[in-house]
């Protein structure tokens, strides 16, 4: 007997929408909530019920938590998802619904705050026997120490300025040999810069992979890992493509992989879905980074594997009851993929773009899955983040899986502002990408815009097709003259009709 | 007809001829057969060379026209013969004319990297702008000597505002 | 070592779509044809290559023969896959191929030739101990005949008239009382209709399901049976909405259905994709109707529960390769549904509609599939079936998939031609249906156009935006008329500045 | 501004106030707040009635207006008080001017199921026509005396096409 009815979605864009259609096939009330351009966005047409909650910036309206509250109130929603992102880590918000008496559809307020502290998350993985970046206790302030503790966790080791930051006062060390230079060099700087020159030791790795853990908990202790996910294809630090199961990973490595995530997760008493990201080295040690208390931009790619529909377990919990799968938790099928489709011009640095989508035509046929926030006509706001689609596949293998998104990605149509998609295709096609060779470096290693020049076929096309058209502009002009003679005999014709009066 | 069309450097001469109903192409000398199509649904054509099968987008862009193929967006010149010598005797093009570089989208100016009187490279780093949580170096296509900084560092810019001049070195 | 390497597709509209899909995943050239009508047809747009093959009506294209075969020798195809309809099942079409030098993505010949002769295809699942519907091996001549073979077979039975059809000189008899009455009156209709009054018995089927079985041949003795398909929902014998598995089987059932659809593959050496079809009565029992030797429009929900591409399957086999599985067939996963999308007014008898597709948003997020033949500004075309598109949706439980399917449908946005969107929610939301009391009488029992009509919100929100459409247009034209009073001054203006000359 | 809606039988006043930037409704004696928006992809609004959300299409029929919602699509009519008062001094509706049979899509005539002087009733099957390799009964909406027959059995239709005209009963 569900206590949950009406859910309002604290969040915009193609997120928003995917919390709807859980909704709707729960039989849930969806409530949206929209700033004023947003007013005509997907997720206002595809929900129940629609309230503005303030101007453009998001300060001003998404993240307005008074106003927001004070919607879901008047709305008379008996639960909000946050989404990702805006309130999705808020404890304050949290602990605000929970006043308010409206279910907050995620973890406790004491989770969202204890994980959110990076340092006590750090704390929390060891406790749990995780492993976290092996690193100095603390500062370290003689050269001796530094190489006692190199011995310890071998090279090559990074020295970090404690004070540091923003890359200043950091040295790669790869041998006992070179650490006496770079030792005073690096201090040197620090003090330099920072006035302060203790500096910390950690363990360097030259191809980390980011790769993480999904996991799912009732919150009475039963927690389930569906598996991992690859997302070590970044730029930034903004994911642009991921992928499960992980190529890096063997049986044994997978099933330790999500006994840690498990442990971590009940060591906290986790609730509803979250994640646990974890760095790996080039032996496939993975290390402990943090957890993310929401669900993931890249959710659906579990989805595809396990069957299950993460939304709606997160409500199942909300609502206190039990996962759908009770203990048994199903096995993962197959490989799935997803391409971020952005609104930006990777040949130009990957700028940012805005603008009207002026065509559009989604992949479709076997295995393929959209969840887009835009249409045909929609203007893509200036203030939010510039994901207009996610292109997700499916296929029983990752070659399969591969070639299915290069087709996908080759039947996508979109016209207006300028985006990521024939990156995708690069990136797909990369010799290297194909062989699973993947890190976090790996467009800093393989990128440069000159890929994206189209071939010779296509350049041969397109200026044929410019010369065609020309052609027809030119004609047009042609009849649009004679059109205008015509007026013009008109005219004339008018004049001497006056003049006869 | 006849057209000088250039793209990605390449120039090739395209002619005409029309026989009843189709249209066939002349390219590099190379006789072409080619069945264009405007689509129902934009400003996009079907094109079929030789059975090929391509979607071409052609829209106007600020210099000459703009196909997008795959994905790719390419700037063409298209000229009559005529046209094509006349820019030839005036000394050629954009380049010539100097560049400004424009906003590509709403944001804040964080950093300026060049001042009045430096010499800028092609695809070189000019200005830092700000927009959708994230630092965008906007960057010169030909580069040469700026000539005008037109925004102050912190100033919010709107989309195709002028930010700086540069005219071509020696020009 | 792949033989095939350009495939042209024999077809148009949806399926060529996904057959140029696959070709593409797989590295194979796609060639198009296209009917004049169809220049700007999706598949056109989407193949590697398309040809013209002449006007619009299908005789004098698409089944041109001649011409097609001709289009596929210049364009140098090594493999022409028909799809469904047009030449899927065409003996000659196949033999023409094979003496081109071209394969036939099919079945032989002669496979195509032995099935489709329906008698034959009896005889081949009686020898394959494949029960058939129980009827008299011949004409009956007495009374007594009739009665003894209905003490066999039992009542209810039909009385079918030797020379008839068309629904005339058939009588549905429940009882031997009743018998005596209809044979004389049956055997006078037959009479007076055909000259003739011989008569058939057969045992007659009050509410038959139809439900058939996907088998995958690769032409070696090797035969996988891929589970079965409930296509019971119908319309003058058009399936509507077909799913898998079907809600009548249990297990055991499933495996006897199984087993004597590979016997009958197996009888004919099949090859390729097939579909043996079944009718089903209230006691499950199942009788052999007839064999389609192609692929089905429905074959994506088989794809949905077993993670196969069909058409790759069909190509491996074409180029002499085993089934990408070998033995061991996957076990489906989970129910997966298909919903017609067809231009046609159920309101209005269902009658075909067309015109231009003004707007079009597919439905998209977990477990949604489409396979649409058409796109925003395409002309539907009066000389081919009006399938648009293919909505197909997985979940884990029937339950789940018909609310998905009902949240996906709710999605659907299509404007310009009438078409069957609301009937397939009406559909779905139907107690029955969430029962899974089907029969190929199911319209017939439950559907009159009246439960189309919308409900009171929806004719109330409908009622307010034509009032305030009507209003913005009274706006619209005040506005008009002030620029024409405008206009009439200017012209003034210019009257008085040429009598001023 | 005040109109009078009819849609399906059910007849309504639906008068507007305007606040300001803010648009209310009051309809059937009911205070309504809805926003109404012009949505850029097509001939539709987004409707937001009391927070409800409602995507409609409205387009211009031959009668009147059409609604298309949910896949429904619902004519409707909407009038100034005046242009109500003078149509029922004349007698009323589509009914009273007559009714006249299109082709509903290209077709070809295979059976005509009346002739002149017949009395057809609403939703009775006039004509039926093969189109999509399908046989298709017309209906007629309101009926009437069929006064006029404007297709021969076995003729090609094209859509609109009249084919049958019927006048009111006793009109």
């Amino acid at each position: 007997m569900a206590r949950i009815q009406r859910v309002l979605v604290a969040n915009r864009g193609e997120i928003a929408c995917r919390v709807i259609r859980t909704c709707r096939e729960l039989g849930l009330t969806s409530i949206a909530i929209f700033s004023e351009p947003d007013r005509t966005a997907l997720h206002v047409l595809m929900a129940d019920e629609a309230y503005p909650v303030g101007p453009g910036p998001s300060r001003e309206s998404y993240l307005n938590m008074e106003r927001v509250l004070e919607v879901a109130r008047r709305a008379r929603a008996d639960a909000i998802h946050p989404g990702y992102g805006f309130f999705a880590e808020n404890e304050e918000f949290a602990r605000a619904c929970d006043a308010a008496g409206i279910v907050f559809i995620g973890p406790l307020p004491e989770t969202i705050a204890a994980l959110g502290d990076k340092l006590a998350a750090r704390e929390v993985a060891t406790r749990a026997g995780v492993p976290i970046v092996p690193g100095s206790p603390g500062a370290v302030t003689t050269l001796d120490e530094v190489k006692e503790f190199a011995r310890t966790i071998g090279y090559p080791i990074m020295l970090k300025a404690a004070a540091g930051g923003g890359g200043k006062g950091m040295r790669v060390v790869r041998s006992d040999a070179a650490l006496d230079a770079a030792w005073d060099l690096t201090r040197g700087e620090a003090k330099a810069a920072f006035g302060d020159d203790r500096m910390f030791v950690e363990r360097y790795i030259e191809r980390p992979r980011h790769i993480e853990a999904q996991i799912l908990a009732d919150g009475t202790g039963r927690v389930a890992f569906l598996g991992e996910r690859e997302c070590s294809v970044q730029r930034r630090h903004q994911k642009l493509l991921e992928e499960t199961p992980s190529p890096a990973f063997d049986a044994a490595t997978r099933k330790a992989f999500g006994e840690a995530s498990i442990r971590i997760a009940k060591a906290v008493g986790y609730r509803s879905a979250g994640t646990v990201e974890f760095i790996v080295d080039e032996q496939n040690q993975f290390y402990f980074l943090e957890v993310n208390t929401r669900l993931q931009v890249e959710h659906p790619v579990t989805e595809m594997v396990t069957g299950l529909d993460l939304v709606a377990e997160q409500l199942r919990v909300a609502d206190g009851l039990p996962l759908s799968f009770g203990d048994d938790t199903p096995t993962p099928r197959g490989w799935s993929m997803e391409a971020r489709i952005i609104a930006e011009d990777p040949a130009r640095n990957f700028m940012p773009s805005v603008g009207r989508i002026e065509r559009v035509r989604f992949p479709q046929g076997p295995g393929v899955r959209n969840d887009a926030g835009v249409y045909r006509g929609y203007e893509v706001p200036v203030f939010y983040d510039s994901l207009l689609s996610k292109l997700v596949v499916w296929a029983p293998d990752r070659e399969q899986c591969r070639r299915r998104m290069l087709r996908a990605l080759d039947e996508f149509v979109l016209e207006g502002p300028h985006h990521n998609i024939a990156f995708h295709g690069w990136l797909l096609s990369h010799p290297e990408f194909a062989k699973g060779n993947l890190s976090t470096r790996f467009l800093e290693e393989h990128f440069e815009p000159g890929v994206l020049r189209p071939g010779p076929e296509a350049s041969n096309a397109a200026l044929l097709a410019a010369a065609l058209h020309e052609r027809e502009e030119r004609l047009r002009v042609n009849v649009a003259r004679e059109d205008a003679t015509n007026t013009g005999s008109a005219w004339k014709w008018r004049g001497r009709a006056r003049s006869g009066r | 007809m006849k057209f000088w069309v250039t793209l990605q450097g390449r120039e090739a001469e395209v002619e005409f001829h029309t026989e009843g109903e189709k249209v066939f192409l002349e390219a590099d000398g190379r006789r072409i057969e080619a069945d264009f199509v405007r689509l129902p649904d934009g400003e996009v054509y079907s094109l079929l060379i030789d059975g090929r099968s391509h979607v071409v987008r052609v829209s106007a862009a600020d210099e000459g026209l703009e196909v997008e193929i795959r994905g790719a967006i390419i700037p063409v010149e298209v000229r009559h013969p005529l046209e094509k010598m006349l820019l030839q005797q005036g000394g050629g093009r954009t380049a010539a004319r100097g560049e400004t570089l424009l906003a590509p989208m709403p944001g804040v100016v964080v950093l300026l990297r060049v001042q009045v009187g430096d010499l800028v490279q092609p695809d070189q780093s000019v200005v830092v702008v700000e927009a959708m949580k994230m630092q965008n170096e906007l960057t010169a296509t030909h580069g040469g000597i700026v000539t005008e900084i037109l925004v102050a560092e912190k100033s919010a810019v709107s989309t195709g505002q002028p930010l700086v001049k540069m005219k071509p070195e020696g020009a």
